[in-house]
């Protein structure tokens, strides 16, 4: 068992327990710190594939910002350290089994498959040439994307303050 | 031949005088209406009389052989190219009797109606309906087309059904009315099937023609209708049997007599020219028109017609007996002289030496026409003299009316069959008939003859002696009116008279050569005497008060209760309408569609509001849910198609 | 460079109104009446272009494509949200933030533009969360209700499960084909299984945004509690726009998988129509009783699709024309009733032909439309889909499909008959309708009795296609 | 002559009106738009003798065909034969009355002249395409109309009934629609056109298969048992003019399309299911006439014996003979003008009473001896009386059904003929227990007879049912040649 | 063995699966969004994977994730604001406590 497959499987432990302590830990703070350890974990997962710029994306928007945006989020809606009131039985297990099942599905019919991959020559992924591909217009070019994630964002941005600060002199509460 | 227009005119000129009176009658004509009418019936009363004399005497006889003559047919609607309906006027002996029995009643109707319904709220009216009716049955009588007979034979139904029901605003008079249509309706139905049945086999629908190939024994259409047979009864019988349906309730024959008695809540002078002189010998007409058939292909059904025929007359007489109403007296004794004409038809075989009673009927027709008219115009005098149909209301009113009393008299005696007045002789050719032909029959007929001339004494003495006159009027008091109201009782009087002594059978016979008739002395012997004996006895029980009609009626109280009581027949058809067709046919049938079809209807509307309360639940408002049946559906149709769908 | 201008018309013009908008805004001080009508003036001229110089033609390397077909729909897609800014006027000039509501919507009308013009499944899921996610926003516009945060929250968490799903599904098929191009991939469909799992899962997101049942469920809660522009512009817009991808996906991509599609959608489309009507019958808000209508429409525009090219895209897209008038004038006379009287239940539209005859007029066309009763466009649009339905001989879906256009027509006279059989003691006011909110419903009138009888635009689409 | 005419006149009509503001000038232009139909109808006929006579075995006369929708095949393709002719005439005749009798209407005037002329229109369309679309499309022209006359200005449980009557009837249209789909997918040049599908001989199992699909969706429209509920709930909640409309032309609709289209189209199939519908019809005759005798409300009485008389011409059809095809038009034609007539007046009654119970009526006649005289006509029209129209059409039914042999045949004839007598149990008891009789009540001592326009729409309508009545020649010989291709393509094969 | 194709897949979709667990229990709204993201990496990982492993001859896959990843954040921006309003009306995350738009 070589170091490689040793590291493969401590990160892809630590991304599959964290994600699930996440998404069960009765304290919401924990679960998003479980979080922000599961999405190391696919960090390294990445590192592990050798992308290293995805993985610096994965870094910077994910860890350096989504995570602190739901952190922040938490801080502005929650009492810390209260606890999170659970779901109802029957839906747990009917959701668990719901999981189990789509899951069992999916990987059957991985598994089942015969993945043909292409036998050309790989390309290099540096982050030069991811740049210049992300803003050709060219077959391999991505600046149509770009842009379209660009308009996202500023859409995104326009919504998140229209709605997030509402007016302070309107009357709060609800109607 | 005369010109086939002026016969066509016949009977459209009542048609004409019911359309004016109909559109205009109570604004333009009013009083006059009865006059318009009067006068375009003379007119086709003249023309009646003359082309009948012209046919007789002139152009209707071949070689000896009165024939059928088409006079004009116009196409009114085709079925198909051989069936079609074609609007004739046919001429043979006994249309042309007919035409002029109709038209000259009711142009005597017509003419008593003058005085006798002046004042009437709907006086126009009553013409109008009147014109129609009389252009009704003159078409009817010159039908050379099966299904021309039948509309007419509607039309005429539908005017009787209208002057029944005359005075709308009498429950009685509604009812009757009603009732009258309904049961000839029911008749009509056989009549219109038999209608089918043997338009179906001769593939026509013209009479001539008709009667030709059923019954030409080489044609093939009565092979294949003698061949082909339900229920063990060839189809030609059927037919006939059916179409004798039509004739009989038309004609009251027993069972269908019922609505004859209630009829004569119509206005008398209707009664007299509908109810008693030519609408109800309609169905021996019919089964006079189509004798041959009856005859020659369906024997069978002349043994039908005999018994109901037979029946009838004895039934009525019985009945007649005990009623006290004198116009439903007369209604049970027309039914019973109908049963004679029906009977005598059926006796009657095609065929030179057996066609007596087929002669005798018609005579017997036309002889009865006079009397019976007669007798209901002056019943029609003396109820309005007496304001009351009630026998016991009457009596003693000779010298109130002395005309009516000869009219009315005379009328008795004709009806009664005493020598020389008109019943006498037809009446003797009918007993002739069924004496050659069957003697049961026969013996019932004297019988009922016997019976006829007491029941008909009995109203004569019950009216006009018995007792002195009531308080209803006093001697002054006369109701018989003007010369309007006594020239036709005069005419029709003179007529039963005299009718008797045409040599009928020399043009009236089924195969048109002449009959002829002796007139047998000593077999009349018999049936006079029984008539007399008839009077007699009603002259020991009426002519003055007595307590011998009381005793009598206690003697026989179970046969008296029966006749008194019509022998329970409405009863049996009250219970067929009221308890099944309308309780157990009628009531579910609307029940059924109001709660089973409509129902169902609603059900599924109802369900599908159920069900889509019922699943009102998967929107459950929990985002996270409507999450799970997203997997679950992603789920569901990835495995349906990866592993169910090959 | 010509190309990436003409081409592009509509994407071009619609940007550019978006940062009109935004650089007013930021600018300051605009009367929002002001900012309404350049906003309308402009998506006017954005229409009138986008239905001409419509031709065939590849950008960014094959990322982006459009022909004439798909220069139309855009237009179409375009006046429908001109005919949104005129009807829900009353509501937009009440809003505060209204620029940024034409910024964000017209945002997700270039989302739809370019997701109808992807070439690939990237720009493809970023067009579609590009549509989706403003739209979002948006719900969330009536910011002092409740329901509105509620509808948002349901919306954007539904569409992101959605989009995870749809992601996933693209993943595998990426593992399974290696490209991620339309154009490439159709060569490489086979129908395995693992394909066959894609494509459902690709589908659920198509579904998802179409509201096919099971997938249907955020549908009602979101129509129901969004401003009742965003509700339009849902059920209008977004529906045709996807519908419209659906088909170009169905048709050109996954043709392979005809057997596999035609029976998905026969099934879904059976209970789309039967969960939609069922929902429909018992709705008492009319906001929520168009939302299931309008899945139950779906239902229908699933028939047409089922049948194949040809028919099946002329068919759509004619129904999706005459769907957004009809159901622009059925909400454009909801929107007025709620703004001016606060009511948006069915019991208070009783007697309202004797206080808003026009109103109930218009309502009734636009109602009649949605049933299909001639001599209103809704008549042909669903016949045509029928047609089209039936030309693959599967009767008894047809069957199924015209006892489902009775059950939606009962429920569709239950409004009829509210408005003009029924008394009502307190009935609602009569209302002003404005200038440009009476335009747009006369609009939609011309549109859903003119679309139908005139054959010359039906015979347009088949001509592009 | 240009058959486009017949449906622009109501198509200007309906417009016109639509336009106008003020109440008389809507009725006015709606009665002199149905006048002009009315002439036009006579100058067609005219016409249409005269083409008959130079050209005397076409198929259709006066055919005009542009492409509508040449994507789907479809084609704006119009066309008569004398079947078609005499139910425009019909229509023409029945819309006229319909106008006169509502000239009171008050409410919603123009949008009620409107909807009349509508439906009109939606009727003439059907009568003349020959089209399947087409016709599809103006048979569902004719279904909202009356709903909307029915919810708005009914009386009675009208909510109700009008739902239904619209389910129902939409529920048969989608039926049609299925069957039409399926003729259009089985012709091999995919085509909607009639004449062209006449041609076509379909696979044995296609028609019996979708035959059932267009007679019984078309059936709904003509009351087919047991579908025919709609009908009692629909024509008692209706305004005078809408059941007039619904009764006299609506019902015909369907068996219009029952026999062009259902019959003529799949002949083959129309011999395999002729029993059954048979059975159908004759349930429908007797049962409904039975069902009518226990009626008490004089609207509902007129609706089931509707489905009495409906039954003859459905009978006619399934009896497939050229007399009873003959027989059968001749029905639509005369039950049209009757039940239009008997609704008329009955809504005259109405007017007048405020009531339609039978029994709180009794001696109108006294008080209003025209509209009596009006109701005893149309009463014994219903009952078959010679001279009459239903006398006729009845007889020609019979005696075509009488010509197909076989005991089954025979016993459905006996059992259609005996309606004869019920029908008459239950008019004679309407006529007497409504307007004969002593006077009940008092009330009704000072109500007044009918009204100018009353009366002018009674005497359109009788005019129609003694015309034919008297002379059924000239009606029977328009819809022969018709009747003698649709027969002849049914013995063919 | 070494890890392979399968494995990461085999990661990849059981975290899909936990976010899904995630997503259908958890009550507290920023906890479904947690969840959210866990499904959406998990995608990631799986373009990734399938990039490295069959298709490496063109990078369409890591651009792929480098977009997910963008509109994650978009996303997530908007949801949080939504969040925080709806936190605003009804005070409170719980997704149970906004269920008024329902039947």
């Amino acid at each position: 068992m070589s170091g490689s497959t040793i590291i493969f499987y401590l990160l892809a432990a630590l991304t599959l327990v964290s994600g699930f302590l996440a998404v069960t830990s009765r304290m919401i703070f924990r679960s998003a710190i479980f979080l922000l350890f599961s999405l190391f974990g696919i960090a390294g997962l990445y590192l592990w594939l050798q992308y290293e710029f995805i993985f610096a994306v994965q870094i910077v928007v994910y860890v350096g910002g989504i995570a602190v945006l739901i952190i922040f989020s938490i801080f502005l809606t929650q009492k810390s350290g209260e606890e999170l009131p659970s779901q109802n039985r029957s839906r747990r297990i009917l959701s668990a089994l719901a999981a189990l099942a789509g899951m069992l599905l999916i990987l059957t019919q991985i598994y089942q498959h015969n993945f043909v991959g292409s036998t050309e020559k790989p390309e290099e992924v540096s982050v030069a040439r991811i740049g210049s591909q992300m803003l050709d217009v060219t077959d391999q070019g991505y600046a149509l994307p770009f842009e379209v994630v660009s308009m996202l964002l500023l859409a995104a941005m326009i919504g998140c303050i229209v709605i997030a600060m509402r007016s302070s002199d309107k009357k709060q509460g609800s109607t | 031949m005369p010109n086939s227009l002026y016969i066509a005119c016949i009977p459209l000129l009542p048609l004409v005088s019911f359309a004016l009176l109909g559109l205009f009658g109570t604004r333009v004509f009013k009083n006059l209406s009865g006059l318009l009418a009067t006068v375009l019936l003379v007119v086709s009363t003249i023309l009646a009389i003359w082309v009948a004399y012209n046919y007789f005497f002139h152009f209707g006889q071949a070689n000896g052989i009165y024939q059928r003559i088409i006079a004009g047919q116009v196409t009114w609607l085709r079925f198909s190219s051989e069936l079609s309906i074609d609007m004739g006027l046919m001429l043979d002996p006994i249309s042309c009797m007919m035409i002029v029995v109709v038209s000259f009643i009711s142009l005597m109707v017509h003419i008593y109606s003058l005085s006798y319904m002046k004042g009437e709220e709907r006086y126009p009216t009553y013409y109008a309906f009147l014109s129609l009716f009389t252009f009704s049955m003159l078409g009817l009588v010159l039908s050379s087309n099966m299904f021309q007979i039948y509309i007419f034979w509607e039309l005429v139904g539908v005017s009787s059904y209208l002057l029944i029901g005359y005075y709308y605003d009498r429950p009685g008079a509604v009812k009757a009315s009603q009732k009258a249509f309904i049961v000839t309706r029911f008749a009509d139905l056989g009549f219109l099937i038999g209608i089918l049945v043997l338009s179906f086999y001769s593939n026509t629908l013209d009479f001539n023609t008709l009667i030709e190939r059923l019954t030409n024994p080489a044609s093939p259409g009565l092979k294949t209708a003698l061949a082909s047979s339900f229920l063990g009864i060839s189809a030609i019988t059927w037919g006939s049997v059916l179409v004798f349906m039509g004739g009989a309730g038309k004609s009251a024959m027993f069972p269908l007599h019922i609505w004859l008695p209630d009829a004569m809540e119509g206005p008398t002078p209707v009664s007299a020219l509908i109810h008693a002189a030519t609408m109800v010998v309609a169905g021996v007409y019919l089964v006079a028109r189509l004798f041959p058939v009856f005859s020659i292909s369906a024997p069978a059904s002349l043994d039908l017609v005999t018994f109901v025929g037979v029946l009838s007359a004895l039934l009525a007489a019985l009945i007649a007996c005990t009623q006290t109403d004198i116009k439903r007296v007369l209604a049970y004794s027309t039914m019973s002289q109908i049963g004679f004409m029906m009977f005598s038809l059926g006796v009657a075989r095609h065929g030179h030496e057996e066609q007596l009673g087929y002669s005798a009927s018609m005579f017997h027709l036309f002889t009865h026409a006079f009397f019976k008219a007669l007798l209901f115009l002056c019943a029609g005098i003396i109820i309005h003299l007496v304001h009351s149909n009630e026998m016991n209301d009457m009596g003693g009113i000779r010298k109130n009316l002395p005309v009516t009393h000869i009219c009315f008299l005379i009328a008795c005696l004709a009806i009664s069959g005493i020598p020389p007045f008109a019943g006498f002789f037809s009446k003797e050719e009918i007993l002739q008939a069924s004496w050659q032909r069957n003697k049961v029959v026969f013996w019932i007929a004297l019988t009922t003859s016997g019976i006829t001339a007491f029941y008909m004494f009995r109203l004569y003495f019950k009216i006009f002696w018995h007792k002195p006159l009531g308080h209803q009027a006093s001697h002054a008091d006369t109701a018989e009116g003007d010369t309007m109201i006594r020239l036709p009782l005069v005419i029709l009087a003179i007529g039963s008279l005299l009718t008797g002594f045409i040599p009928f059978g020399r043009f009236v016979s089924a195969d048109g050569t002449p009959v002829h008739t002796d007139l047998n002395l000593i077999f009349s012997v018999g049936p006079v005497l029984v008539g007399l004996a008839g009077i007699f006895l009603a002259r020991w029980l009426y002519l003055n008060k007595n307590d011998a009609p009381e005793k009598i009626k206690n003697g026989t109280r179970a046969l008296y209760t029966a006749a008194y009581h019509k022998f329970y027949i409405d009863e049996i058809y009250v219970f067929i309408t009221r308890r099944i067709i309308f309780n157990l046919v009628g009531k579910p049938a609307a029940w059924f569609d109001r709660n089973v079809v409509d129902g169902l209807v609603n059900t599924t509307g109802n369900t599908t509001q159920i069900v889509s309360k019922k699943i009102k639940g998967l929107q459950s408002g929990k985002v996270q849910e409507y999450a799970i049946y997203f997997l679950l559906g992603a789920g569901g149709l990835a495995l349906l198609f990866i592993y169910g769908w090959k | 460079m010509n190309d990436y201008l003409v081409l592009m018309k509509s994407e071009w013009l619609i940007t550019i109104t978006i940062f009109l908008l935004l650089i007013l805004k930021v600018r300051g001080e605009m009367r929002s009446d002001r900012l309404l009508s350049i906003a309308q003036v402009m998506l006017l001229i954005a229409t009138i272009v986008g239905f001409l110089f419509n031709r065939y033609g590849r950008l960014f390397g094959s990322m982006y494509y459009t022909n004439p077909l798909i220069g139309f729909q855009k237009a179409l897609l375009t006046l429908a949200t001109y005919l949104i800014s005129l009807l829900c006027a009353d509501w937009f000039k009440k809003t505060q933030h209204l620029a940024e509501f034409f910024i964000l919507m017209l945002t997700a009308l270039l989302g739809m533009f370019l997701m109808i013009s992807s070439g690939n499944l990237l720009m493809f899921y970023l067009s579609l969360e590009l549509s989706t996610i403003p739209v979002a926003a948006l719900a969330n516009f009536d910011l002092e209700k409740r329901i509105s945060s509620e509808a948002a929250m349901k919306m954007i968490l539904s569409s992101a499960f959605s989009s995870g799903v749809l992601l996933f599904g693209i993943s595998l098929f990426y593992g399974a084909t290696g490209t991620i191009s339309f154009s490439a991939m159709s060569n490489h469909l086979s129908g395995e299984p693992l394909q066959t799992l894609s494509f459902i899962f690709l589908f659920t997101a198509f579904a998802f945004k179409l509201s096919v049942v099971p997938f249907h469920l955020w549908t009602a809660d979101v129509y129901e509690g969004s401003p009742i522009a965003v509700t339009s512009f849902l059920s209008v817009v977004s529906k045709s726009a996807f519908a419209f991808v659906f088909l170009i996906a169905i048709y050109k991509v996954f043709y392979p998988l005809e057997k596999t599609w035609y029976w998905l959608l026969v099934i879904t489309s059976i209970a789309t129509m039967v969960i939609g009507n069922l929902f429909a019958i018992r709705q008492q808000n009319m906001k929520r009783f168009l939302a299931y209508s309008s899945i139950a429409q779906v239902g229908f525009v699933l028939v047409g699709a089922s049948a194949g090219m040809s028919s099946g895209t002329s068919s759509v897209v004619y129904f999706m024309l005459i769907y957004t008038f009809s159901n622009l004038a059925a909400f454009g006379v909801v929107s007025i009733i709620s703004e001016r009287s606060g009511k948006e239940n069915m019991t208070d539209y009783k007697g309202l032909s004797r206080s808003n005859p026009f109103l109930s007029w218009v309502m009734a066309l636009a109602l009649f439309s949605l049933a299909g009763i001639p001599p209103t466009a809704g008549f042909f649009g669903k016949l045509f889909l029928l047609t089209a339905g039936a030309s693959r001989e599967n009767y008894w879906f047809i069957v199924i499909a015209t006892l489902n256009m009775i059950i939606s027509l009962y429920y569709y006279l239950r409004v009829v008959r509210s408005m003009f059989m029924e008394k009502n003691d307190n009935p609602i006011q009569s209302v002003a309708i404005e200038r440009s909110v009476y335009f747009g419903l006369i609009l939609c009138g011309v549109g859903i009795v003119v679309t139908g009888l005139f054959s010359w635009l039906y015979q347009y689409i088949v001509s592009l296609i | 002559m240009n058959l486009t005419a017949l449906l622009v006149i109501p198509l200007l009509t309906a417009l016109t009106i639509l336009l106008l503001r003020r109440h008389h000038l809507v009725k006015w232009t709606a009665l002199i738009g149905s006048i002009i139909q009315c002439l036009l109808c006579f100058v067609l006929v005219a016409a249409f003798r005269k083409e008959q006579i130079t050209s005397p075995s076409d198929f259709m006369y006066f055919i005009q065909q542009f492409d509508w929708l040449p994507a789907w095949n479809i084609s704006y393709k119009l066309g008569v034969d004398g079947i078609s002719i005499a139910m425009i005439m019909l229509t023409a005749f029945v819309v006229l009355a319909g106008v006169l009798v509502s000239w009171n209407i008050e409410k919603m005037t123009r949008e009620f002249y409107f909807l009349l002329i509508l439906l009109s229109l939606g009727a003439h369309g059907f009568f003349l395409s020959l089209d399947l679309f087409m016709q599809f499309f103006f048979l569902e022209i004719a279904v909202i109309p009356k709903y909307l006359l029915i919810g708005i200005w009914g009386s009675g449980k009208k909510e109700y009934s009008a739902n239904k009557l619209a389910l129902m009837l939409m529920g048969g249209s989608a039926l049609v629609l299925v069957g039409i789909l399926a003729l259009y997918f089985s012709s091999p040049d995919k085509t909607f056109d009639i004449v062209r599908l006449s041609e076509i001989h379909f696979s044995t199992r296609t028609q019996r298969i979708f035959f059932p699909f267009l007679f019984v969706g078309f059936g709904i429209f003509t009351a087919l048992f047991p579908f025919h509920t709609w009908v009692p709930d629909g024509h008692s909640s209706a305004p005078t003019a809408g059941s007039m409309f619904l009764a006299g032309i609506s019902m015909k609709l369907g068996s219009y399309g029952c026999l062009r289209v259902a019959t003529f189209l799949m002949p083959e199939a129309a011999r395999q299911y002729s029993p059954t519908i048979i059975v159908l019809s004759c349930i429908a005759i007797l049962y409904g006439a039975f069902a009518t005798m226990m009626q008490k409300d004089l609207k509902y009485m007129n609706a089931y014996s509707s489905i009495s008389h409906c039954g003859f011409i459905l009978l006619g059809i399934g009896m497939l003979t050229r007399t009873a095809i003959i027989g059968s038009v001749m029905q639509m034609v005369s039950h049209g003008l009757m039940t239009a007539l008997f609704f008329a007046v009955i809504g005259m009654i109405y007017d007048r009473t405020h009531t339609r119970m039978i029994n709180e009526m009794g001696g109108l006649m006294k008080m209003m001896p025209m509209i009596s005289t009006a109701f005893f006509i149309a009463g014994l029209c219903s009952l078959g009386l010679p001279g009459l129209s239903g006398f006729a059409a009845e007889i020609t039914v019979f005696i075509g059904s009488w010509q197909r042999t076989g005991l089954f045949y025979r016993t459905a004839t006996i059992i259609a003929c005996m309606s004869i007598v019920v029908t008459a149990v239950y008019i004679l008891r309407a006529i007497s227990q409504t307007l004969m009789g002593p006077l009940k009540n008092p009330a009704f001592g000072n109500i007044k007879d009918a009204n100018w326009n009353e009366r002018l729409a009674a005497v359109v309508l009788i005019a129609g049912i003694v015309l034919i009545g008297m002379a059924p020649y000239w009606l029977s010989e328009l819809v022969r040649g018709g009747a003698d291709i649709i027969a002849g393509r049914l013995m063919s094969k | 063995m070494h890890p392979g194709l399968n494995h990461l897949l085999f990661v990849s979709t059981s975290l899909f699966f936990i976010g899904v667990y995630g997503f259908f229990t958890r009550r507290n709204l920023v906890t479904i969004l947690m969840s959210v993201e866990l499904i959406l990496n998990s995608v990631n990982l799986n373009f990734i994977a399938f990039n490295k492993y069959l298709w490496p001859h063109r990078l369409d896959g890591a651009f792929f994730t480098v977009f997910v990843i963008a509109i994650a954040a978009a996303e997530a921006a908007v949801a949080i604001a939504i969040i925080i309003n709806l936190y605003r009306s009804h005070q409170s995350i719980d997704v149970e406590k906004a269920e008024e738009l329902k039947y």
